[in-house]
């Protein structure tokens, strides 16, 4: 039967990671910004939630609860409303602990889940974008050759995060015949040239690398299962979720601004053009919002959900393009400041048509 | 989480869905060129079948007030996400005859919302014995459309009846309900117009009241197969007893306007869900046709690669589930017994929106097909754009949702 | 130097133009669209205001005015302001003529644009496109084969106006080398079989109708000039002009109406929501415009101008549609009903996106 | 009718376009992100190309307003349309860089359009000599945005001095108009906060005045290289002819605060054609990319084989081009002496929302690349934002649209 709400642990798992989101991630989210630098304290404090352990079997380490994507979608939106580019730190683990649960074989999953259910924080990374105007998913130009028991992987990368500190990089390369694969590598592996940190115009906060892959051999334990684009699709509701939170922020912070400001001896949201657009981000808030739990939940339920993900996909990253920038144009000349947020939530959402393999659920 | 229809509803949906297949797509043309002229055996076949059938009444938005039992029901009820699944059914067989199907419509609503046990019975009780019947809702006068407080018909209390005046419009299936059958209509007046909203009460008027006279049949841009009466009431006398709710005037509380505003929680979804079924009508046939001409939509294909018309056909079926979706959540409150009046609007106005432009899209993309009226996708066209009009206009919704999500009330914001 | 505006003859134009669509045209649109009938008077009243016969050199029995594409944008906007139907039939000489005038040889210019000089309203036609989903201009069913010294002309043409009483059709057709030609072809010539008059959403006071051509037989000195493109460029730009005329009688109503309407205890038009939406359409109606003016100066410059106006052509078709069903949304429930024009304007408007080779500069 | 540029537009366009890509393009990036700072070599060159020539400062549109003599030129003027057809070259350079060059600014302009002729040529007649030096214009107040006669910086008089007291913020180039040259702002100040519009006069204070503190430069999303600066004035002395226009308050015409606004309508067209400018900087950038590419887009293909990557070029070609036209009918209407307020607020709204749209598009459309600040595109997208706001928002141009088409005052639409 048709329900479409959270069910007890959902809702207390919104609860907890939202409240985190606005006591501990907004409040550092402009100094992230403007400095690029993320405190670690609040990092570890993300850790401490256990958001990334969670998810893991207790064999290798975890709390072996259940692994839902409708929850990941949760945790992923709660975190983003604080700030993206915190969340995507906190969350990086999950790039190579989804994989790796996924597509990982016993073996694999004995060697590589233990490093992230340590004490302390754990990064993990992906290797998805390529930079080129004309990236996409079925069209890498990353390859990973056989080469006698194991890979060689070769091609240039973009946008990994955090890729000096992770403990593995899920690298996506074309095999031999053209399918996508996933191959765990290790940055410190010959051959991974890990060049400078990027200037983006967004999510500012987050370390982000090019990272060349100079003919780099790995063995035949790295790569995860065959076809790799499942975790792409998991990471698309994953962002979609990310995106909906950054609207959420967006459409909250225009929302306080609008009944407080004053205009032509109103507040500026007793005005219908305020009013009703505000209204129309809100709805398409929800309906974003809707759309995307219903692709993760068909993941939950194993369908392929390859249509449902790119509807999804594409209805987020358009959304929260449109609500943030109405919600500079609800501040008017204050939206273009950076002392308020707005403005950074418009650069970062702008992001989400571009970001692959970012987030996991 | 749940995106899966129950059992229940899944058999409704599928009846509906015979219905439409098989007794409205084949006389949908007909009676959208043939305005005004009665589909008797649709009448009759629908009115056979709803006898003694509870749910069937549902399909007019009047089971969901009934079913609004908050708690009481210890097992979830999903009476008003049945109504809707169903009523996208009907609305893709025909919205106009979906909305002609004699039942006590919005009218029975109404009672069933605001009428005592005693009324229920007496107006609802044997609805569906006898010859088909309709039920309606007079709101709306010449004077005004959305600002329901200016309600100018007067109801005067003489002895033991009320005395009706004043002149209605857009009050759908007016004609079938008074002059076709033994019907009545629901009629929104005032007391005391120096009162303003809480002197409005409605009342309901039997078919065949001396004074009562259907005075117009509208023609229409789209469903056409649906009656849409004016109706002029001259000393128009009925029962003391047939006034809906206390005749005291309250100032506050769902007793009194509110109560009757109440209603639209109930029914804006009904009517998003019509609306969407009206999309869908449009949005299969285009992806029918894509499909024999060997066309797949590349879902995952980049830019780069991807048509503009698959394109097109990804974001309408994107905006009609967000629709949808937006829809039975509101349904699902409903349901629950929990104040919807928010997200009803938000169903509303993404679905009338939606279904407005997708239809209009859809015409475009089957070019000089979609424009002829060889073919019903044009039909859907006009079909769609009231259901961005009735129950709340766009702009009466998005006005709604702002109140709502800002706290203003509707001095603070109109 | 730039200058957009018009020169003083063609004020004058547009001033005549305008003020026969108010007076004449206007009043009878309603009850054309719901008998699918135009008083004849009307035709006959427009014929006397020379729009045809004026850009017809006087050797061949015209006025011999200067014939300019912006001028014929004046033209057609004004008289759709009108009504469409009426306006189309009016102008369905021009099919004939404007074909012509700029690909016809001496011989043809003689033979067939007197036809269009007389006294009476002369009806021309024009059959481009065809019964199919996908229609494309570049993609004709239509054949004109080469056959001794004429062409066979077969296919099946759809939405041809006034089939029965045009002196002459445009036929469009793919010759043998696959390049789109026009012929001239009489409706009385063996193998045209015009069919049953056609139901459409809108325009329905304007005759259409299906035609068949059955291995249609004509001479040589059927065809009009060679690449016959550029007078589908001509159509669209005329076409994009009536649908600014279109538009414009939308915006017109509705504001009427919205100033005249009470609703919250002010007028309609004193919502933002409102306003603002009004305020949107006259903008978008003007720049429709320019960008279309734009397109026919070009064509004026034997400018190819392919890009322009296929920019000009989706710019009218998307925005005539937007803005009549704006028009719909301002009066509410009474803009769903027929009494009121805007709903036909709707219908009508949403034609434009289909029609191609329905009128001409 | 005519769409091709005059040869003396071809030339300035010519001028400033070589300007665009050898002066600012170079330093485009640096000046980004290195907020704050001063491009002192780009500042000298700009000022020592303007010694002397009149058009240069056009490019600030300060010359349209100059320009503005009804009727009187015999021979057509198009100094506006000249100075939009500069500055669209200048901002698809950088639209930073372009509001930071020397010049009298709106300052200027206010001068040009209220100030007799001894204030003209006090305050404009030597200002092309010496050290670069900027003019700015002070209107907006921290608790106010849009609505411009809530303004509460006062001026009282004092003897043969006005003496200022208030706080004004979002003034452009202020911090190098007062402290970095010797030039001058504009101030909005009222003689009578009661008196409401009519109060409101301008006043021009030069760098140096005792009392003046830039008291802030903001940070912002784009447009970096002009500093955005907020002025503290505190018992800040000016000489009594420092006003401009008359000190009596005029309840209406132009000498009141509609002379005030009237340069709006000089002004609205030219922060059209910035907006404009830095739009096809975007739009250019993927058109080459796409042809580096061997893509050509197809304007006459089919729905069915257009990609998605050809239909959004299309239309963001089309809706610049459209943009572009309504700035050019304001421009022309201006240089006519024919009063354009209606036609300048459309071209503003216009090109507000395109330049916000398209380049948010192309930042999209070029992926990774788009994102990254290895490009300019991502900084196109941040500068455009800026003029769909200033000069007054979307919101407020619509609304002069509508209240000019309807017929309404302030007071009926607001």
């Amino acid at each position: 039967m048709i329900d479409l709400r959270l069910d007890e642990e959902q809702q207390l798992i919104q609860d907890t990671v939202t409240a985190f989101a606005s006591e501990q991630i907004r409040p550092a989210a402009h100094e992230a910004d403007e400095t690029g630098t993320i405190p670690a304290s609040i990092i570890d404090k993300a850790w401490e939630l256990g958001l990334i352990q969670a998810s893991i079997p207790e064999e290798y380490g975890g709390y072996g609860q259940s692994q839902s994507a409708v929850t990941g979608t949760i945790v992923a939106e709660g975190l983003a409303e604080g700030d993206l580019a915190i969340a995507l730190h906190a969350l990086s683990p999950r790039l190579v602990v989804d994989a790796v649960l996924h597509l990982g074989n016993e073996q694999q999953k004995k060697s590589i889940l233990p490093r992230y259910c340590g004490e302390k924080f754990a990064a993990g990374s992906a290797a998805v974008l390529e930079p080129r105007w004309d990236f996409a998913l079925d069209k890498l130009d990353t390859t990973a050759k056989t080469d006698g028991d194991g890979f060689v992987i070769s091609g240039h990368k973009c946008f990994v995060p955090l890729a000096r500190e992770a403990q593995d990089i899920i690298v996506y390369a074309s095999d031999d015949n053209g399918v996508t694969g996933a191959f765990v590598v290790q940055p410190d592996t010959p051959g991974v040239e890990i060049g400078e940190r990027e200037k983006n115009m967004g999510v500012r906060g987050l370390e982000t690398y090019e990272v060349a892959f100079n003919d780099c051999r790995v063995d035949g334990g790295a790569r995860l299962g065959s076809d790799a684009r499942p975790l792409l699709r998991r990471a698309r509701v994953a962002q979609s979720a990310m995106a909906v939170g950054v609207a959420k922020a967006a459409l909250d912070y225009s929302l306080d601004y609008a009944k407080d400001r004053e205009v032509f001896g109103v507040k500026v949201a007793q005005k219908q053009a305020i009013a009703f657009m505000l209204a129309d981000m809100a709805t398409e808030i929800d309906a974003c919002r809707l759309v995307n739990w219903e692709a993760a939940w068909n993941l939950d339920q194993s369908n392929d959900a390859a249509r449902e993900v790119a509807m999804a996909h594409r209805y987020a990253s358009d959304t929260v393009m449109s609500v943030t920038d109405n919600g500079i144009q609800v501040l008017g000349g204050h939206g273009f400041i950076r002392d308020h947020p707005v403005e950074m939530w418009a650069r970062n959402g702008r992001g989400f048509a571009t970001f692959e393999g970012l987030a996991s659920v | 989480m749940n995106f899966n229809l129950s059992e229940a509803a899944t058999k409704r949906k599928e009846l509906m869905s015979y219905a439409a297949q098989e007794l409205m797509r084949p006389i949908s043309r007909q009676f959208d060129e043939e305005e005004h002229t009665e589909p008797w055996d649709f009448f009759n076949t629908m009115w056979e079948a709803s006898k003694g059938s509870r749910e069937s009444t549902s399909i007019t938005g009047d089971n969901p007030t009934q079913e609004e039992k908050p708690k009481s029901a210890a097992k979830a009820s999903e009476g008003t996400l049945i109504a809707a699944v169903q009523i996208e059914e009907l609305a893709w067989g025909d919205a106009g005859l979906y909305l002609a199907i004699p039942n006590p419509g919005l009218g029975g609503a109404a009672v069933s919302a605001a009428g005592t046990a005693e009324q229920k019975k007496r107006f609802l009780g044997d609805f569906h014995e006898g010859k088909p019947r309709w039920g309606a809702m007079a709101i709306t006068e010449p004077h005004f459309g959305s600002d329901s407080k200016q309600v100018a018909t007067t109801a005067r209390r003489d002895g033991d009846e009320w005395v009706l005046n004043g002149t209605k419009i857009f009050c759908t299936s007016g004609y079938r309900a008074l002059e076709l059958s033994e019907g009545f209509v629901i009629v929104w007046a005032t007391l005391d117009k120096s009162r303003g909203r809480p002197a409005i009460k409605s009342f309901v008027v039997p078919a065949g009241t001396p004074g009562v006279t259907v005075s117009k049949l509208e023609d229409k841009m789209g469903i056409r197969a649906s009656d849409t009466a004016q109706i002029v009431f001259e000393d128009a006398r009925i029962p003391a007893d047939n006034i809906l709710g206390t005749e005291e005037i309250v100032e506050k509380g769902r007793a009194g306007f509110k109560g009757v505003m109440a209603t639209f929680d109930a029914t804006r979804p009904i009517v998003a869900a019509s609306g969407i079924g009206v999309a869908r009508a449009a949005l299969d046939f285009v992806k029918d046709t894509l499909a024999e001409n060997g066309i797949e939509i590349r879902y995952e294909a980049s830019r780069n690669e991807m048509t503009v018309l698959e394109s097109e056909v990804i974001d309408m079926e994107t905006q009609l589930q967000a629709a949808r979706l937006l829809t039975w959540r509101a349904c699902n409150m409903m349901d629950r017994g929990e104040r919807n009046s928010c997200e009803a609007s938000m169903c509303k106005a993404k679905a009338g929106l939606v279904a407005t432009k997708l239809t209009q899209k859809c015409v475009e993309l089957l070019g000089p097909l979609g424009y002829s009226r060889k073919l019903l996708v044009e039909k859907w066209m006009r079909d769609a754009k009231i259901a961005d009009i009735y129950e709340g206009t766009q702009q009466i919704n998005q006005m709604i949702i702002a109140r709502s999500i800002l706290g203003y009330s509707s001095t603070e914001l109109n």
